[in-house]
């Protein structure tokens, strides 16, 4: 070995207060963050993601997200190739994936750097990194690897040097192949895990991909000898306590969960059209989705999948279609069709970064105005944000109610965070109820007309095609209750009222969202979709200086949540933390006439009329909880 | 079976439908506009084959063309330009118990629906497509469409359109899955419900396209074809579209034309001299994407049940 | 004669207070609105159109507008069928449409009907019905004529019955293409017109259509007798004293206003694909663009439109397409990479009634919020609209210069009632500095990348196909200065500042509105786009009484225009009044939780914080000044 | 011409480029893909054709074909997925003086894009079109192109594509105006050289579908068809693709075709023992809509202030 593992004192610098010491170097500490990055393909994102599940399956809290290559097949040794995976875990549940990291294993340092570049890594992290390259026949990727040691040094980085690809070779000859489980088996032994469930989950994934006993055999063979020589050589190691859970827990991503969600609604048909970071939901059901009495269509484009989608429910099946923001725009039309004939559909929108082509792979919050907004005329319908993995499963039950109920599009945004994100919940129980309803073959009430708007609410029931006397003819012009072409002033208004109406009956059954943290305060942060998790751990971390900061998240965004003016109005102040572009007033050029706000403080300034602040940032990743509380703490300054 | 006594004892009553149970409001065409002859003609196929109004749905986009569904008394989906192949492959999907028909206009089909033309003959679903080709864009008074004859003077091109129309037939031919390829003329009524019933009895996408006079912005072409019916050529043959001899004596110009030639299909398309009326093309053995989306259709509830609790164990930890 | 005219006496309570008195019958009027309502094809909107020709020829304000059936040959003698025109006329400059009409010519009850329907007359509106029917073969038709006569006297219409088809058989055989000459020689007489004018109207019409010397002659027959048989038999003749004009005046309506606008730009390509209202302003322009070096390309549908205009504006000519709602939803992802790849391009969108196919022919401002947020992402762009037929045009040359130097997309919203009215406005002095400038072919400055953002206002120059050393490669994705493909989060947030400064350094540019009455009082109306004439005439109904009521008209949307909390805030209440879609309080579960407020209303509400009340209707027809003004009144009452 | 002295005193230097001259920024592409190869030559017919860099235009839509502007080095348009062709054709419209090529993936131009194919077929406008055509989505990872062979496991159809592919050389003879339609693979460079010079050099739209190897998401037919290249069948004719006697003896099976006889054209197309290779039609005396677009194009400040005035005065009062 050329280098030494640090000592127990450094290593318990990473790991925060520890707790109790079972033996010599092993601390205990609440949470730690941990990234594998190696060039694509070499598996840091399978070996991470059997970690992340053996870890949830202790008890511990988790939450995975990918880092993933923008090119297909980039370069090895690339900044641009840096393919991986960070583990965020610990004792609590995890909502996000936090902020710098503790711990990373590099495969090389080139791909490290991708993580610098990205600001993943602070003074003190303990960077594992392959020796490998300090032998490297070529000068070049020598003298480079000593400079960017030095580097790292320099940066405070607490740098080991280990073999990894050397003690993969005495197991096999394609190292590359197995360099990540071996890494598996060293985090096993740093984070004092059991060995067995990581066996077991081994074993279940290679049968999956239909492997045979010797590669399994193989690969559990790397894992022990990974974890042997980590209880040989690390100075120091970590215990991250777990609760056991009580109940039977899942883990999975935002788009599998909203997958399956589908699955639980009873919905039939998924209509879409491939498009980042949408599509892995759409692979996951292209799988499964026909045991489940379900078709997938993948359409010519995205105004074919919705159209196919709507043209399934007029016929009484109950249809989503998923897409992204490009995808959304050219669904535009038909969304107003929907509307206009109040056909029920539920549209999930995986929001990437905008505007155009944008940063297909990486998050933004950037379609909730065009959700409200896109469609020429006046477009009532229901928007509505899951705030977790979780929700992405209950919303979609949900959502077809939603839409099936009200006769309305549901738009259901989440976004790249959420979809590539994973994290256990408990597990659902399946209930018949969230079933789809059988269709209707009955025959239809005669001289009830297709559209028999209930005055009050503007709720309708619909004839589906099959029912006898329920014959009608859908159309997107102005239409009266039977869906006649009707071109009198006061029928347009009428019909427009109904389905506005629609939205305030929907607004009340709802209750006012629950304040986090005290009910009033000086400031009140206000976030949507996938912020959540970061937006509550910052102002915690706040709250705990004694601070009178409070969070509030909005789910249901048209029609939106009742009693918010009540709410803001216990508050000095109310700012929005969004990943959406806003001016700064502090821009050159920016002041209160000019300024464009962030999305959500947009919307809500109008709603409410309260001067709703905002702070928002478009860097192509999640907001870490350390940036918003930095923003926070800002705000909270200039308050005073 | 039908004309049966009023008190026959069977439960379910054993239903006739009459001519006038498929009209729907009151056409609001222009007086002789070729879609009213159209619209007579489905609404005799109906009869003829007795399709349940309930299980027979229209679906259309935007246009004059467009405006079919209203007309007959069924479902019908009037939605938006372009979109109707879609829809009614939406529809069809996962209910093949129904009665799929789509009126489309040469802009609503050949123009903005292009992509979705394509694809839909390509996806060949049971069910009917009616393109009723005008020539230009009646709807929105006078524009130029993909299929209006070159030096047309439309409002678009007040000094005439510059290109040789798009082909429909030829076009449609040269998409993978064709599966049923036909063209007629809205004045002759016999064959464009003949050529309806054999599009409607083909299994798979019918495509069907009906020259089509719009009398408002007349098509010099259509009329100089109705006056000098000699252009027409009827393709025959026992396996094309069945006529009896009354509406063959209609044609002068008769050729048989074996409709599984497809490479004989398109030369015929291509043919200057003559406007091939019949069936150009027939291939029952097209993949047909309805087969696929059927699928597990009859999940019962509680096997829906059971495959949500299997994916659940599997990301179970 | 069959009936008589009405009495002096009668005929004055039509005209309002008279000022004097030259012959026993005439009548000094400041104003009146006339209408023509004949079935499909017998030429009503060619007379009244010339009428209103002659009376703005006069020096008389004029606003004609068209009444146009939904079917294209709708059945004779049916509502539905109703075509016809509205002339309204007065010694001031006329705006808008106007409340009831005073004088109703009808060549059937039936087409009167669709205009009762309309809510266009009042009790006293004098209607000039043909006779005709009274002696129909046609039994029913002998009925239903009396049965209406006898109803429109119930419903206090002064009615006279005229023989204009049996007058008119005198000089041709086919009276149905005569018809209308004879009314337009009547209307002549009514209205104390000289002939000469009309004459000359009509010569040039003809000579236009290419009709010979005997339809000339035969046309100014029949209006020779209109006039003689009116000035014999009316009982009440009016004078609408009229001001010469001192400049040369042109009349259009708004589309061929927008068109010839374009031709004003330099615009060199006008993409676009048919849809109403928009589509004839494309005809005009295919009629004469290449005349002044423009093409028109009819495109296969609305995406390939401005696709194509895109790539004509990438290539250095200035482009423009012409849209409505319908249209706009099908742009939607396009106009997000314009603004993304910051290419110039003007956008009209002439709304219609919506959503989704909704009123094709009718008007409505419901794409107000869509063309501001209608794109997912982050999508600042210029979105203006005229207020008026001649802002139609100037706007169109003010567009085409805020494309280019803000190297951006500039939405025009005009709308059907802009589009299909006609009014005179001083003739434009066409002017070299309008026209874009040659395209540059000359090199591009090595080093100068192809987004030079200047920091402060965001501005930079683009390099043009064919200029060397320029060559970029534009794209979608985020990108650095360079055109880059950038993921890093620094670029992105920046590119987007970049994108969204422009927006400020154009507002910078702009003034405030100015408040039309008192800089200050009760109640600020504020209106955008073709509803000026209409709120302007109501609020001064208003004042008239002493109330304190202004009113202001917002022309530039986004970026808003500058100061407009201040002016909120010199009044006691602000409101909205548009042709769109809100929720009144008043109604079943609306409260301001649940409100869907209408469109400027909503943008003011979160620019301002103001708590802007709004009232608005989507009757499907321009909001008559009545209406409005009834409807401040109420605002003014509640206040109280 | 070239190879001139540094000394030569003309006042305008004559430019010569280099192959380098063309190269833009590094291609991401996979290793082995078969894009790299179009690439260069690309670069070469550049180099050869001495095309100025200023004046050449790259379009794309969304795709990994689609990344193509990028690496060359001249103006680019990297839009949006499935518009790469309206948006050449509004370029090519007022600038005939500038070289446009068309790089389009089989999903960006045969399904999102499908409208605009079949019309900017129909324009014939003059540009090249390079479908790099490699039966898959490349970019999205794996999922199932309208090119996809019938039974293809993708991510959207694991357990394989429902459909026969569609065949975008037989689509495209279906269009009216279809004027250059050839066919290469991208594995033999010479032959897609030779292709895309005559399809340079060709007046109107040249539509050349490049099969194209996806070493990442491979299609065991294009690995088949390298390692057997007794299905390729090369076109020849005096008035087809150009290529030598090497090229030629590269193939094993070659066919005489008269690139005018579109019958032919389509029967050869619809072969399913053979790939044929080469020129399948042309006809240089289509509709060229680009002939219309640039209508008007010399017009002086003057005249359109003239023409604007006159308009103005049609409408005075
Ligand atoms: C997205 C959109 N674009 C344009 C229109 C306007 N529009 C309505 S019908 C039509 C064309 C009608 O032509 P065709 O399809 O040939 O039908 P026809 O009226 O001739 O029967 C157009 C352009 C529209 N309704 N929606
Ligand atoms: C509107 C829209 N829909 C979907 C996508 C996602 N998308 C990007 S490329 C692509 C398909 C690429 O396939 P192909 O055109 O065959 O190109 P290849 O990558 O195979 O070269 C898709 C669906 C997008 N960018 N925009
Ligand atoms: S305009 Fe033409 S197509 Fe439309 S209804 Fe009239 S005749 Fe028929
Ligand atoms: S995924 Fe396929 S098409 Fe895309 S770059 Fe890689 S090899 Fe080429
Ligand atoms: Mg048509
Ligand atoms: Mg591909």
């Amino acid at each position: 070995m050329r280098t030494q593992a640090g000592t127990c004192a450094e290593a318990a610098a990473v790991s925060g207060p520890g707790r109790r010491e079972p033996d010599a170097c092993l601390r205990t500490a609440p949470a730690q963050i941990v990234e594998i990055v190696s060039d694509s393909g070499e598996g840091a994102q399978t070996a991470g993601q059997l970690f992340g599940t053996v870890c949830a399956k202790m008890g511990n809290g988790v939450w995975t997200v990918e880092i993933i290559p923008a090119e297909i097949e980039p370069p090895a040794r690339s900044r641009e190739g840096a393919s991986g995976i960070r583990i965020r875990f610990g004792t609590e549940p995890v909502t996000n994936m936090g902020n710098k990291a503790d711990v990373v294993v590099a495969f090389n340092e080139q791909v490290l750097y991708s993580r610098i570049d990205q600001d993943a890594l602070r003074p003190g992290t303990v960077l594992f990194i392959d020796d490998k390259w300090a032998a490297s026949s070529d000068a070049r990727t020598r003298e480079d690897y000593g400079k960017a040691l030095q580097d790292f040094r320099e940066r405070g980085y607490d740098v080991r040097e280990i073999p990894i690809e050397e003690q993969t070779r005495k197991h096999t000859e394609t190292p590359q192949r197995g360099k990540n489980m071996w890494v598996l088996g060293l985090l096993s032994a740093l984070y004092n895990r059991d060995l067995a469930p990581a066996m077991d989950e081994v074993r279940l994934l290679f049968e999956r991909r239909r492997k045979g006993e010797a590669v399994i055999e193989l690969n559990h063979q790397l894992i022990r000898s990974g974890y042997t020589w980590g209880m040989e050589h690390l100075d120091q190691r970590f215990d991250i306590p777990a609760r056991p859970h009580r109940e039977s827990m899942v883990v999975m991503n935002g788009n599998a969960a909203v997958a399956m969600g589908c699955i639980a609604a009873g919905i039939e048909v998924c209509s879409m059209y491939p498009i980042t970071p949408a599509t892995s939901a759409s692979h996951y059901m292209a799988g499964v989705f026909h045991t489940a009495g379900g078709f997938l269509h993948q359409a010519e484009d995205e105004i074919g999948a919705i159209g196919f989608a709507l043209g399934a429910s007029y016929a009484g099946k109950t249809a989503v279609t998923i897409t992204s923001g490009p995808g959304m725009a050219l669904k535009t039309e038909l969304i107003g069709l929907a509307v206009m004939a109040e056909i029920p559909i539920v549209i999930v929108d995986v929001q990437r970064g905008g505007p155009a082509t944008g940063l297909p792979t990486k998050v933004e919050q950037g379609d909730l105005l065009s959700s409200l907004f896109g469609q020429p005329g006046d477009v009532p319908k229901v928007v509505i944000a899951p705030s977790s993995i979780e929700e992405c499963f209950q919303f979609m039950i949900t959502a077809r109610k939603l839409a099936e109920t009200f006769r309305t599009p549901v738009i259901v945004l989440t976004d790249a965070n959420l979809a590539t994100g994973q994290t256990p919940f408990a597990k659902p129980k399946a209930s018949e109820e969230w079933l789809s309803p059988p269709v209707d073959q009955s025959p239809w009430k005669k001289g009830v007309p297709a559209y028999a708007w209930d005055s009050e609410t503007g709720l309708s029931a619909r004839p589906i095609p099959g029912q006898p006397d329920g014959a009608f003819v859908l159309t997107g012009l102005a239409h009266d209750e039977h869906s006649h072409v009707a071109y009198a002033s006061a029928k347009n208004q009428q019909a427009m009222r109904m389905r506005s109406r629609k939205m305030a009956a929907l607004q009340k059954t709802l209750k006012p969202p629950k304040v986090h943290g005290d009910e009033d305060g000086d400031l009140l942060v206000v976030g949507w979709g996938s912020t959540r998790g970061a937006i509550e751990e910052a102002v915690d971390e706040i709250r705990r200086d004694g601070q009178r900061v409070s969070s509030l998240h909005i789910r249901f965004l048209a029609p939106i949540e009742p009693g918010l003016r009540e709410i803001f109005g216990r508050f000095r102040r109310v700012m929005t933390v969004e990943i959406n572009y806003s001016d700064e007033l502090t821009d050159p050029l920016i002041d209160a006439d000019s300024r464009r706000y962030a999305q959500l403080a947009w919307l809500l300034r109008a709603h409410t009329l309260v001067d709703v602040d905002c702070w928002s940032r478009v860097p192509g990743q999640p907001l870490p909880p350390h940036l918003i509380e930095t923003a926070i703490r800002e705000r909270l300054e200039g308050e005073r | 079976m039908y004309g049966l006594k009023t008190d026959w004892p069977a439960e379910i009553p054993p239903r006739y439908f009459t001519l006038q149970e498929y009209e729907g409001s009151l056409p609001r065409w222009c007086p002789g506009c070729g879609d009213h002859g159209v619209l007579t003609a489905v609404q005799r196929l109906c009869r003829d084959e007795q399709l349940e109004p309930e299980k027979t749905v229209f679906v259309s986009g935007i246009g004059c063309a467009s405006r079919f569904p209203h007309y007959m008394k069924a479902y019908g989906f009037h939605g938006l330009h372009g979109r109707a192949l879609p829809v009614a492959c939406g529809i069809r999907a996962r209910r093949p118990d129904l009665h799929v028909f789509v009126a489309t206009g040469d802009g609503d089909c050949c123009s903005i629906g292009a992509a979705h033309w394509v694809h839909a003959v390509r996806y060949n679903m049971n069910m009917v497509l009616m393109l009723l080709d005008n020539n230009v864009y009646g709807l929105t008074k006078n524009q130029t469409s993909p299929t209006s004859l070159k030096g047309r003077k439309t409002n678009t091109h007040p000094r005439g359109a510059w290109l040789e129309p798009i082909d429909p037939i030829q076009t449609t031919l040269g998409i993978q899955n064709a599966s049923f390829v036909a063209q007629t003329v809205d004045w002759n009524p016999p064959h464009v419900l003949a050529t309806l019933k054999a599009a409607h009895r083909h299994p798979g996408m019918s495509f069907v396209r009906i020259l089509q006079r719009c009398p408002h912005y007349p098509n010099q072409d259509f009329v100089e074809l109705q006056n000098n019916p000699a252009k027409l050529l009827l393709l025959t043959h026992a396996d094309g579209i069945e006529v009896d001899d009354a509406v063959k004596r209609m044609f002068k110009n008769r050729q048989e034309h074996d409709p599984s030639d497809l490479d004989g299909a398109r030369r015929l398309a291509d043919r200057e001299d003559a406007v091939p009326v019949g069936l150009f093309y027939r291939n029952d053995s097209a993949d047909r994407y309805d087969r696929n989306t059927v699928e597990g259709l009859a999940t019962s509830r509680r096997d829906k049940i059971a495959a949500l609790e299997a994916e659940l164990s599997r990301y179970e930890i």
